[in-house]
């Protein structure tokens, strides 16, 4: 019996301005990363509520990763702030309750960074092959 | 398959026909897989339909089931099950089950009576099928008086059978109204409970009654100020339902619960029970 | 056992109502035994004499009701409020949840308040009666023939043995003393937790809230908790579920709601208070407020009107999400 | 009768556990008895009641009614149900076994609920006499004599002894199944048990609580009654009353999709929630005082009205100790009834 490899899936929520763009031109310069990666495009990063990475972690993903423009860049002045202190504080809920820390990042992507957008990719898909299913945050009724 | 396995389970409705009735009421016309009527009902009771992922409603069945080949639903949007509805398209599967509650007492109480009926908007859908019931079985009643009131011409439920099949039938008197003049509208116009009184109709009747809250109290009034006795006035009424079998608790009032010992209520029976429906 | 007494507190409510300054009393009402005391209403002074009361068992946060209450009656309502009670005034305030001029706030003092399982514990159940005397609570039970003496202070509620201050931030007229903020050992089990494993950590989140039954006590008794529409009531929002159908759903529920009131959560210690199945929820809470004082400096929610909460503000400069790992603690 | 001293009350759970899950009150982290599969090692709680209600063994918080496969406009419906095993639930007191007549006949009265049909059918019952009730009981209230308890088969305890006695075929059958582990005997020991638990609760506050003012034909009578806007004035509309309660059985019926299929699933819902009976076209019960109401009315008037003139209250006093507010039935009887007297 051939065993199946495991490929995790990862859930990627950009925004609009920049790390969408950023995105983008990873795949204009053909720059691979994982095709397990759902991009989910956000009008800010500080679109993104602790209800979506929770509700990511349900729909079977086994890690999340929010992609923002640098600090300071934000196309409306403050929001990957907000971001910033929320996703802090949520992470370290979670890593609070027993939930693995390598299955949630927060990365700045500017629109020109196509390489770094792969790069953390590769390393983001890296560490969540490692640490294998998304087990302490799983709703078994998801899964097929 | 034993009855009880089936309170909960539902089985799977097919939608054969869409029929756009006014702006926001449609009549679905719905049937098994097998092409079939999906289960045997009397005139007042109801059927959960749902569309699994979106939700479960109760609505009235407004076929008679003097029609043996399907079952049609007249459905106002008015939240997410209906709005879901208003968009599906002949094919699509739904599911049902029932039936549920107490019908109107079509062959005892109603027997041999003059019947009027009273409906406004979309509350002329439970009626339906007892209308078209009683037309069937036109020689066990007495005279039957229909008052039907909407805001519009376009907002009259089943114009066309009612112009075309109800107010030609012998001893049958379609009475219309709607709530403000309209062009290319030559018959009554005024809100029902008003044009009840004006119709000023003899107490030997047994009234059917259904609309509005509003409409319904103030027709209650017109009723008794003509002389008719609570006991001659039959009503169906709504609550949210969830099992549609006397349990989930949620349509409970007093000690009744609607959905199984209702929905149709006698008015004196309705003056035991607390206000809260 | 409490420095003020029942009658002091009604002397005040009396000359008040009495006066005209308040139309209203928000204070605590006796119950069926001598520790289930209910928050109430009391308009007249003779309805105060009959059924109000004060002791150790007035650990109700009165606040919360000012919300529904200021819309409902004419007039101020006169609340009686203990110093970590004023915390959560003062963050309803600045949430503009109700109209000041309409509480009339009585600030008084609290020796901590009992809680009545721990009573049980010490004192055997089966209670036939609680009272205080001095610094010990006598307690008679049914199968005792002598009444058991315990100290008050060791059956104090969690949040009275971590007590995190004894001074009032926020009244028209003090009764008594006024205390000062404390110093409090209320991080300690959280950084115990902290000091864990991942595994054991996950260990003891997944026991704790796999009792949850869903009866969201811990949320409506929040004076922090005060949408007209919850997310968890809202039928379009995919989440609106009565009961925890797995372990995800209880984790979400928890994470959730101390996420929505991080920062602004007063530690007023309410939820765990009420929890019908003793889930610690405060241990979320604070650790929510332990982050917010490590990572952006000290805050403490409602110590004063107005002043901006942390997730509503920013600095250039604040941490990364990933340096925060690097503080320490253990991974897997 | 049959009984058998505490000290092999081991090898009796193993020997019930041998062909069916016996489920027992064990005391929990925090010193609660929870409701807890028995295994080797575990030790039965001494505890005078759970937290949570047994009626859950019957009708769970949460269980899936019903599967549906969507593809394009078909449908495909999936009934998600096992064959039940048979269980065991030890430990019951007499006013929780009262709660499953009070269950019965919401669940198997005509249409006959077949998911809890079938849990008991093949759910034994062991109840156990109460030795120490406390200041939150009342069942007396409610003619429940907890000296006597119901279920298949009832058991009383001594210090060193058990005594069994089966009431139903199903508890005749668990007892054969012990015989080896029991012995016949009088009923001396467990008549002198009564008595001494009778005293007890002669001497308990409420114990002189009477529920003669409710009942069928009182619901106009208490339904405007004013003192239902002070009784409600400080609930909180949580749902603990509603979920600690051995009798509550309302529920909610709800689609959750999976991503691939819809469960359609029952929980438990409470009276006390707003959107309880919210409709789109309207809402009957629009404040709280309403929503309380109706939970207490329906204990004390429509449920008995429905049903004989059996109460669906049966005196646990789990919502005594556990309201967040402290409000609950024996004040609402009080005050209620009390005034009704005048």
């Amino acid at each position: 019996m051939q065993v199946k490899e495991y490929k995790p899936l990862i859930v990627a929520f950009c925004c609009n301005w920049c790390s969408y763009a950023g995105a983008d031109l990873a795949g204009n310069n053909r720059l691979s990363y994982p095709a397990d990666v759902k991009i989910i495009r956000v009008p800010c990063s500080c679109r993104v509520n602790p209800m979506f990475v929770l509700r990511a972690f349900q729909r079977g993903a086994d890690g999340v990763i929010i992609c923002g423009c640098h600090p300071g860049d934000c196309h409306y002045t403050s929001g990957n702030y907000y971001t910033r202190r929320r996703m802090a504080l949520l992470f370290s809920m979670l890593d609070y309750l027993g939930i693995e820390r390598d299955r949630t990042r927060l990365e700045w992507v500017s629109a020109a960074e196509g390489a770094k957008f792969a790069a953390t990719m590769n390393d983001f898909v890296e560490k969540v092959t490692a640490l294998g299913e998304n087990k302490r945050l799983e709703d078994l009724r998801c899964k097929k | 398959m034993n009855n009880r396995t089936e309170t909960l389970i539902p089985k799977i409705g097919v939608i054969t026909d869409v029929r756009i009735d006014t702006p926001d009421i449609k009549t679905f016309r719905v049937v098994t897989p097998d092409g079939v009527k999906p289960f045997i009902h009397r005139p007042g009771q109801c059927a959960m339909l749902s569309v699994p992922g979106v939700g479960e409603a109760m609505f009235s069945i407004t076929s008679s089931p003097t029609n043996e080949e399907y079952m049609e639903f007249s459905i106002k949007k008015c939240g997410c099950v209906t709005d879901w509805l208003h968009q599906a398209e002949p094919g699509q599967q739904i599911t049902i089950r029932g039936p549920y509650g107490k019908p109107f007492p079509v062959d005892d109480e109603f027997a041999s009576k003059n019947l009027l009926f009273i409906a406004g908007g979309v509350g002329l859908a439970p009626l339906r099928s007892v209308i078209n019931y009683c037309r069937h079985y036109r020689d066990r009643y007495g005279r039957i008086d229909i008052v039907y009131g909407s805001r519009s011409k376009d907002d009259l439920l089943d114009y066309r059978e009612i112009i075309e099949e109800w107010s030609k039938d012998e001893n049958v008197h379609v009475h219309l109204t709607i709530d403000r003049e309209q062009e290319g509208w030559d018959g009554h116009v005024g809100f029902v409970p008003n044009y009840v009184k004006e119709l000023g109709f003899d107490t030997d009747k047994t009234v059917i009654l259904c609309g509005p809250p509003i409409m319904i109290k103030f027709t209650l009034d017109g009723l008794y100020a003509l002389g008719f006795d609570k006991t001659q006035i039959y009503t169906t009424l709504e609550m949210r339902m969830k099992c549609g079998i006397g349990k989930c608790g949620r349509c409970n009032v007093g000690s009744r619960y609607i959905c199984k010992d209702g929905p149709v209520f006698r008015f004196d029976e309705l003056d035991e029970l607390p206000d809260e429906y | 056992m409490q420095k003020i007494t029942r009658d002091q507190l009604i002397e005040k409510a009396a000359s008040l109502l009495g006066n005209g300054t308040v139309s209203c009393v928000l204070g605590w009402e006796k119950g069926e035994f001598d520790y289930d005391v209910t928050p109430a209403l009391f308009e007249t002074e003779s309805e105060l004499r009959e059924k109000f009361v004060f002791g150790d068992f007035c650990g109700a946060n009165l606040s919360k009701y000012l919300v529904s209450k200021t819309r409902k009656c004419e007039g101020r309502i006169l609340v009686f409020l203990k110093p970590c009670d004023t915390y959560s005034f003062n963050q309803l305030l600045t949430e503009h949840r109700f109209d000041r001029e309409k509480a009339y706030v009585v600030g008084i003092p609290c020796e901590g308040m009992a809680d009545i399982e721990r009573v049980k514990e010490l004192c055997g159940d089966g209670i036939s009666s609680v009272t205080a005397d001095g610094d010990e609570l006598v307690v008679t039970t049914l199968y005792d023939d002598e009444p058991v003496r315990v100290k008050a202070e060791s059956v104090l509620a969690e949040r009275c043995v971590n007590c995190k201050s004894k001074k009032h931030v926020a009244y028209d007229e003090l009764i008594g003393e006024d205390g000062e903020v404390l110093s409090s050992a209320r991080f300690d089990e959280v950084a115990r937790l902290e000091a864990m494993t991942p595994d054991e950590r996950f260990a003891f989140w997944q026991n704790e809230l796999s009792k949850c039954i869903r009866c969201n006590a811990c949320r409506n008794v929040c004076p922090a908790c005060t949408c007209e529409r919850c997310v968890f009531d809202n039928p379009s929002s995919g989440v609106e579920n009565k009961a925890a159908a797995n372990s995800f759903e209880e984790k979400m529920f928890h994470i959730i709601r101390a996420f929505h009131v991080a920062g602004r959560c007063t530690d007023c210690g309410e939820c765990s208070r009420v929890c019908p199945q003793n889930i610690p929820l405060h241990l979320l809470n604070r650790k929510f407020i332990k982050d917010i004082d490590d990572f952006y400096g000290e805050y403490q929610a409602g110590a004063e009107v107005g002043s901006r909460a942390p997730l509503v503000n920013y600095t250039f400069d604040d941490l990364e999400p990933g340096e925060v790992f690097e503080r320490g603690g253990q991974d897997a | 009768m049959r009984k058998c001293s505490l000290e092999s009350i081991d090898r009796v759970f193993a020997a019930i556990n041998a062909d069916a899950s016996l489920y027992l009150p064990v005391d929990g982290d925090d010193g609660k008895a929870v409701y807890t599969k028995w295994e080797d090692g575990v030790k039965w709680s001494g505890a005078l009641n759970t937290v949570r209600s047994p009626k859950s063994f019957f009708f769970p918080q949460m269980e899936d009614l019903v599967q549906f496969r969507t593809e394009g406009k078909t449908i495909e419906v999936i009934d998600p149900r096992k064959e039940s095993e048979d269980f065991v639930v030890f430990g019951v007191r007499a006013c929780d076994a009262k709660s499953f007549e009070v269950l019965d006949r919401v669940f198997l009265v005509d249409p006959v609920d077949s998911y809890y049909a079938s849990r008991r059918e093949h759910g034994v019952i062991v109840t156990v006499a109460c030795t120490r009730p406390v200041e939150t009981c009342f069942c007396k209230t409610f003619g429940i004599d907890p000296a006597e308890p119901a279920g298949d088969v009832s058991v009383w305890k001594t210090d060193s002894e058990l005594f069994w006695q089966s009431n139903t075929e199903k508890g005749e059958k668990l007892l054969e199944k012990l015989a080896d582990l029991t012995e016949e005997c009088t009923d001396e020991a467990v008549a002198a048990q009564k008595e001494k638990i009778n005293s007890v609760m002669s001497r308990l506050p409420l114990a002189d609580l009477k529920a003669d003012a409710f009942g069928a034909g009182k619901t106009m009578k208490f339904f405007d009654a004013p003192e239902w806007d002070e009784l409600s004035e400080s609930c909180i509309a949580c749902g603990t009353c509603t979920y600690v309660c051995p009798t509550c059985q309302c529920y909610d019926i709800k689609d959750f999709n999976t991503g691939n299929g819809v469960i359609r699933f029952r929980c438990w819902d409470s009276c006390m929630y707003s959107e309880f009976t919210k409709m789109s076209a309207g809402q009957p019960r629009l404040t709280q005082k309403e929503r309380f109401r109706q939970r207490f009315m329906h204990k004390l008037v429509y449920y008995p009205e429905k049903n004989g003139g059996l109460f669906s209250c049966v005196g646990c006093g789990r919502c005594l100790s556990r309201c967040p507010i402290s409000m609950n039935i024996v004040k609402v009887m009080k005050t209620i009834g009390g005034k009704a007297d005048e």
